[in-house]
């Protein structure tokens, strides 16, 4: 079962990790990330963040990578929440929680989608620093290099 | 038509979220599609779009070799993405 | 800053991440995992368990497995819930939760720390069979594996 | 005296959760210990936390190589751990 969230308002992570978890007594791992808006980004601070998204297209493909996911291992659920629009340091930006039988498949469900998510899915960042400027977040290697061991 | 659609920095860029190009057969991604845009946008346009960088998605889905478009079909230009 | 609880009361794992999250606005990302009760155990229906500790030495060795995850990674926080008594199917086990800078040591802290409290940490399982019959849980020779990789 | 603890199984087994044990200078973990259960609660008793699998814990920290014991040590005996 997938479910997928492209939102402006801020979501419940407790209430995510609940529904997962209801869906089947056969399942008993839970794993799941929260990423947080930080402060800083490449040593600069940091007021606010606009969040541009490629309406459906983002949907349809954080859907596919959750089926990718769900073809690799055997998962239980995918839950996927991620905002879009205005967000202030220390709020929470995604959410990606999967249920499996065994911890190990659920870490890797879970790692998984979230470095696809990172490369794969039409999401960007443009951040205002303290000194007001505005600037697009640049794509960063590591996130290739972590989408790549897949 | 083929509507066009531009994110992000692309989008500020060509200072417009979407253009409509005209379909006519043979049009291909991205190759054809871009000298069209030169035609109506001008060359900057098109020089900005053929950057290596650049991601198109046909009808939604990330296209990496060439593809004819049909009437009607969706195509973005888009940089490298940074959700997450 | 590193969190233990042993307790037999269920446990609100929103909260336990809202916890983590409201730390420090230079984290990025909070990895976690919650472990289940689940339904069947090697194909045999179970009703209930019973979760057995050694009070103190518990909360000491978590604490210590904690610490050696925050000497390998940059974490920022860790919290480890654990519960004991008696615990039904689809009920809360276990939760991990662990803040970072970034996504990939939240991940590996958060599943170091699961596979050394499966293999380290002092509890022990007793189930109740569909049957009504009473067994001791055995060790898993995945979980020494999964604890040896690191 | 050392304060002997049992857990789960081993408890179950040996019938009782916890033993105290009376020092003695040079008394060593594990066999001088187990020697002196021996004595105490017999060898079967003995035989049982004598497996390798049973893992020994020397004031609440897993121990793995032969230790001194000092009077008020807690020293307990477990069979391999099962939470998470």
């Amino acid at each position: 079962m997938i479910s997928v969230a492209v939102q402006e308002a801020d979501f419940d992570a407790g209430a995510e990790l609940r529904a997962l978890q209801a869906d089947n007594p056969a399942l008993g791992a839970v794993a799941s990330f929260v990423g947080l808006m930080r402060d800083r980004n490449e040593g600069v601070a940091v007021t606010a963040m606009a969040l541009e998204h490629y309406p459906g297209m983002t949907e349809a493909s954080i859907r596919d990578i959750a089926e990718q996911a769900c073809e690799r291992w055997p998962l239980g659920g995918v839950r996927v929440v991620h905002r879009v629009g205005l967000i202030r340091p220390g709020e929470q930006i995604v959410l990606v929680a999967v249920s499996a039988a065994h911890r190990k498949e659920a870490f890797a469900g879970c790692e998984f989608i979230m470095d696809y998510l990172k490369t794969r899915a039409p999401f960007w960042k443009k951040e205002t620093t303290a000194q007001g400027e505005e600037r697009w977040v640049q794509a960063r290697d590591t996130d290739q290099a972590a989408a790549a061991r897949w | 038509m083929i509507r066009v659609l531009f994110f992000a920095s692309l989008r500020e860029a060509l200072g417009t979220a979407e253009i409509a190009v005209p379909w006519q057969a043979g049009l291909e991604l991205p190759a054809g599609l871009i000298a069209a845009i030169a035609r109506q946008q001008g060359e900057a346009a098109a020089a900005i779009l053929a950057d290596e960088q650049v991601i198109c998605a046909h009808n939604q889905r990330v296209c990496k070799h060439p593809t004819a478009l049909n009437a009607g079909d969706e195509v973005a230009f888009y940089p490298p993405v940074t959700g997450g």
